[in-house]
């Protein structure tokens, strides 16, 4: 196989190309899967329109599906990337647009390689939909921050090595003014993670106590009073991701729950019948919008569609999980266990009937409230008139808590 | 259609019932008392002292004539009571003992008296051994054989009230037919069952071996069955009002001091719809449920039809209230702290108890002449 | 039979009594029903409420249903009351509690026998829900007023002998403080009606339009500038009225439904099926709680219920006439007549499923938007905060239109 | 379980296929001008000269081959002015001639090729002579009788686009069982029937005495009709999303201008939240039309399935649009000169037309095999 020449134009068949001659090097069936992920890094394969020598090679990120389905048909699909969600999916694209030479040359290739977890610390109790309206305070002391707050809803923080992690700096300006976005140490002195029992009886989120946490004010990410900015690139990356790979139909509990109905024909009554009939077109059709924004995204014609595909699925999971426990009557009474338990990567689909009802509960709350999502879409994609709003420009110290 | 027009209010009477229980509660079962019962899990979360409390309060015999230790109320006001320990989640064997037996034995005129005075003044406690999930118009329950000497055998899966029972009222495959069968319940194996309600614990009761007295049989014991399954759906239908009561009421009060965007969130058009319309549900639901409760107490001769129609509407409205009171909460609805989650697990399970409302709607089409 | 001593206590046999009395001295069977029904408003039999000499005798007003059924057992139910809903329902109250003794003296009675027709004035194309915003200008002139303006949403008109009519007196000063509120002769010169054609082909509706009409000072209901809270009395008598018999079940048009599924049993289907129960359970509840508001009413314990009784009966109407249309399949897709017509009081559940699902349209429309009525119960039922206002403190000229 | 993955997108031709449509009815057919016509009643409702436009374009063919008199595209493509000529409710037989009759006279090879060619080139306007209710999984029909020498007698009730047509096929029940007779409109006796939707008349058309000819029969008559109705359902669908679009933008642009309480309405968060919830909505008939209409140009095993599926969620979605934008366009959208009606009568219309959401569900659960 023949070596490929740096400055070959940066297209789908280029980097195929690359994938093939890099694979012809690194065997994926010998290699270690960190080694691998770090010579992928290394190669630019990683994020391939990030720049060199920080995982990519400046080409368009509409090649990277090219680049992932490429390294999957020579059989390598990198495993137990789940904790890996935030720092892939949050923290690399925000160190990309708003680290300094020094912060990505630091944190991107172990938050790539897996070497280095990471959670975020944004919500509070007080501060959830309104996230801007956020108090723990970050107080400069020569050259670093000494934080003060609590911080709940975070997943992997019992795991994570880094946070990435907003606070108030100045409470005299408005509140989307005065926060500042840091990278937060895990490790340090006075960070308590304490595990956030929910209604499942299982804890998959912790809350996080910051009791005078020195952070290095070289792990501020952006200006001071810039972290509303810089949270936007962290939270525009959070809703609904859309995969490679079409979505089988049947997918999702909406397969789970119309086998259940094709093996028990004892459960079967036309109302129920229908019910499923109608969940299942429902199911359809989202799965359908879900594929549509996927050709659109791979057409390079990025579509709102995200935040309806994150509602829709919502409240399919809650309304298909309400009348899988009523179909299932008697059975539906029990539940598997509600012993106290830190899960790890057990999948939704495969608990018990129980588990779906509840746990789906949280998809209309996590990640954007469906009411927040309902706000996007009416003011930025129909366009309609915001609310009056009182409490942008009064300083955040002066507003209604 | 209706023979009389129900009467849909409540009483001073009832109303005052209904102030001594929520008193009673508030002092010795607040919710957050409830709470830490459930991480106990098993036979203790059932609160027996309060159970003496309602007892002595009467309200655990209210159908009942005085001379049998009653109140020589009816069921109406028992609806009342229902509704405030649905409102308070109470962890006391309601349903099973004071509904559901009380019912089946009244069914059989004086016969069993003695046992009606023990139910009533908190002398004993019983649960009718069926899987909660049975529907008033579900074929007489064969899990159970009884011999001819009384003997039981069989296995009946997910009964509620059974853990603090001491008397099982069992309906069993007799020798002529269907029998109901009354047995200690220290002779049976009750195995904690992993409830998705967890304040009301079912059991699977294996009554092999246990000696049963035979109580009825026939067409008599078919239609105590009716009357315990029939007055239980009227019951628990007062039981999730009092549940979406509750659940209205918490996220009203939450919402109205929550502050998001400078505003309590309560001030939010969407917000404030959504529960105007829920309000109108459970006003609706109160009607539905008064009706039933009245059906009852006159022993109209609609009172299936209406207990199913509280059924179908009622188990909606208390599941809906405590979905958007979850959602509502925002992310402290999903956490195990907040009581709200036994209120959601609560409403859910009773919407299958005794039938779902898909079930009901069936009896409905049938009651109501809306062929299939 | 004796006659009734005037110091009789007002209770229901008293009443009672009076009505016996009354029906001796005229006979339903023979008399005219409009000279009856003047003898029953000087009887004091007509409003027992209302103070003597205006229709009634100043009794509890919770006595007037005792009366009504006396009298229907007596054979005596007034026919052809259709066209006086408005003048019995809301201009009656108004006048009883707004008027001069003259106005009362001159108004009520003609009112109540049907003499004279009554139609509302209020709405108007830009003042809908926010109906404190209308603009029909109302200038002094002397002792007459001169207006100009155009109301819609008005039946009645074309028959009606009187409206009552909110006006702007003072564009100057907030909203709800420049109203007034006046009687208007229908047949007075500049008052013109106009047809409102809606899309069921008929109008029910008119279209008024004010060019100069001048209404006497004397014709002035309450003081000038206080229109609003005189207009509060008509609106809160405008909400579901409810009826003094139980209604059956399967009254409306979840009977008229369901007899058609009974007759026509080639048009079941199991999902339809589904539907029809769902629907005859929640028009079942409604139902009930009307006949609950109808028991809270006559104990004297009114209750908020009478919005949601509205809000409900459009819900399920509109509902019910969709899936009667889909029910009924290719006999759906007709309709009886397009042609322009003004209908004369046809029984609604008569009609064919064509206009059901279509005139449903307007019952979350008229007399309080479903909108509105949420509204109304969320702040004054559930007493949650009202929404930030610019618009009340704003001179009604200054405001956004 | 799908061969391929379908195309959901629009491509380049299909967008400048949709603007031009566009700006043909923007010109030629406004919706004002639909409202005159609509109190013309009947046949002056159709407009032939708009028909004859659509025709010079090119979009009275698009499936067929270019030696045709075709466009030599697909059916996705028809799809497209099928949205747009539900969007400007455009009074012509697209439905009837352009995708049913063209349908199933394309299953039949190049039998038909003449009349094919003339339905392409607007030279001859065709309908499919079952009542527009018919559902595609619905028996062959049986109202018409073909004798052996090709008479027809028999009536057919609530026919679509017959008004407007010279040809009419003819499902008939011939000697030899199912039969497809092409039959000259006017030898037929039609009779306006008052349709709900008063921008697709229909007609009741009496064949007796008219002469057909026999062009298909047995199974190859049965596929010919399926064909038929199976691509109407598709293409229907995309009428509706063009409905649903139309009114969910009216509302947008209606709420965002109206002023109450000194906002516009359009910033109250109910309805900004229902509008919301709408945009959700039509975005997903968006997708599932495409799927639809993408299994009719691939000639996809799976199209009944698809094309009920879009037809079971895309009428309730259409109707909800309208329902909606009746209630937040408050009194002037319940006004007869207010446009909006005759999209909620051609949505609920819709709904009915080749078959209910339910009688599609039905098709779906046979077709999915989710069991009854």
């Amino acid at each position: 196989m023949s070596s490929v020449p740096t400055d070959a134009p940066l297209d789908a068949p280029a980097l195929r190309e690359r994938v093939a001659e890099f694979v012809s090097r690194y065997d994926p069936a010998t290699t270690k899967q960190e080694d691998f992920l770090a010579a992928r890094f290394d190669a630019g394969l990683a994020w391939v329109h990030f720049p060199p020598g920080e995982g990519g090679l400046g080409a368009p990120r509409s090649l990277q599906e090219t680049v992932d389905a490429e390294f999957a048909r020579f059989g390598f699909t990198p495993t137990g990337r789940e904790r890996l969600v935030i720092g892939l999916g949050m923290a690399a694209p925000t160190i990309l647009a708003f680290g300094t030479p020094e912060q990505r040359q630091r944190y991107l290739r172990p938050l790539y390689t897996g070497a280095e977890l990471w959670c975020q610390l944004f919500s509070e109790p007080g501060a959830g939909s309104d996230l801007a309206a956020l108090g723990t305070r970050a107080v400069q002391e020569g050259d670093s921050w000494v934080l003060n707050g609590q911080k709940v809803w975070t997943s992997l923080a019992h795991h994570a090595d880094w946070a990435i992690l907003l606070a108030r700096t100045d409470p005299d300006v408005p509140k989307h003014q005065g926060l500042t976005y840091f990278i937060c140490d895990m490790r340090a002195p006075g960070v308590e993670v304490r595990p956030l029992r929910q209604l499942t009886g299982e804890a998959e989120f912790n809350e996080v106590y910051l009791n005078d946490v020195r952070i290095p004010d070289t792990q501020r990410l952006g200006s001071v009073g810039e972290g509303w900015r810089v949270a936007q690139t962290t939270l525009m990356n959070e809703r609904v991701s859309i995969g490679g790979q079409p979505e089988p139909r049947e997918g999702g509990l909406i397969g789970t729950v119309t086998d259940t109905w094709r093996s028990r024909p004892d459960l079967r009554t036309p109302g129920t019948h229908d019910e499923l009939l109608r969940l299942w077109v429902r199911a359809e059709a989202a799965r359908l919008t879900k594929e549509r924004l996927r050709q659109q995204l791979a057409a390079g014609q990025p579509g709102p569609e995200g935040s309806a595909a994150k509602l829709a699925f919502a409240e399919l999971n809650q309304e298909i999980s309400g009348v899988e426990l009523e179909m299932l009557g008697q059975e539906g009474l029990t539940y598997t266990d509600w012993t106290f338990r830190r899960p790890e990567g057990i999948e939704f689909t495969e608990r018990d009937a129980g588990f779906h009802y509840l746990r789906s509960k949280g998809n209309s709350i996590e990640g954007g409230t469906s009411e927040v999502l309902r706000n996007i879409i009416a003011e930025r994609v129909l366009g309609l008139p915001a609310e009056p709003r009182t409490d942008k420009d009064l300083a955040w110290k002066d507003l209604p808590r | 259609m209706s023979e009389t027009t129900p009467d849909l209010l409540y009483t001073d009477v009832e109303e005052e019932l209904r102030s001594s229980v929520r008193a009673l509660l508030a002092d010795k079962s607040p919710v957050s008392a409830v709470l830490g019962r459930v991480d106990e899990g098993g036979a203790a979360v059932v609160d027996s002292a309060l159970w003496q409390e309602l007892a002595g309060l009467g309200t655990t015999g209210l159908p009942l004539d005085e001379e049998l230790g009653g109140s020589g109320a009816t069921f109406r006001e028992a609806a009342v009571v229902a509704e405030e320990l649905g409102r308070g989640l109470a962890p006391v064997p309601y349903l099973g003992s004071a509904v559901m037996v009380t019912s089946a034995l009244m069914s059989l005129g004086r016969d069993e008296a003695a046992l009606l005075e023990a139910l009533a003044t908190g002398g004993s406690v019983a649960a009718l051994a069926v899987g909660l999930a049975t529907a008033p118009d579900a074929p007489f329950p064969t899990s159970v054989r009884a011999a001819a000497d009384g003997t039981l055998s069989g296995t009946v899966e997910g009964v509620a009230d059974a853990i603090a029972a001491d008397r099982l009222l069992v309906p069993a495959s007799g020798p002529e037919g269907p029998a109901l069968c009354l047995v200690d319940a220290a002779e049976t194996r009750r195995s904690a069952v992993v409830s998705l309600d967890m304040t009301r614990p079912l059991t699977d009761v294996d009554v092999s071996g246990a000696s049963g007295r035979l109580v009825a049989s026939g067409q008599r014991a078919d239609t105590a069955l009716r009357a315990a399954l029939v007055n239980g759906c009227a019951l628990l239908s007062a039981e999730q009002l009092g549940i979406a009561e509750w659940a209205l009421e918490t996220t009203v009060d939450y919402v109205g001091t929550r502050t998001q965007f400078g505003r309590p969130v309560g001030s939010f058009q969407a917000l404030k719809h959504r529960l105007a319309d829920l309000w109108v549900g459970v006003s609706q639901a109160r009607a539905v449920v008064r009706n039933a409760a009245d059906a009852v107490a006159a022993e109209s001769s609609e009172v299936e039809l209406n207990a199913s129609l509280a059924q179908s509407f009622v188990s909606d409205v208390a599941v809906r209230a405590t979905e958007e009171a979850v959602q509502l909460h925002g992310g402290i609805g999903f956490t195990w702290e907040h009581p709200l989650h036994l209120y959601l697990k609560r409403a859910k399970s009773d919407a299958i108890a005794l039938g779902t409302p898909d079930r009901h709607r069936r009896v409905l089409s049938r009651l109501a002449d809306i062929p299939s």
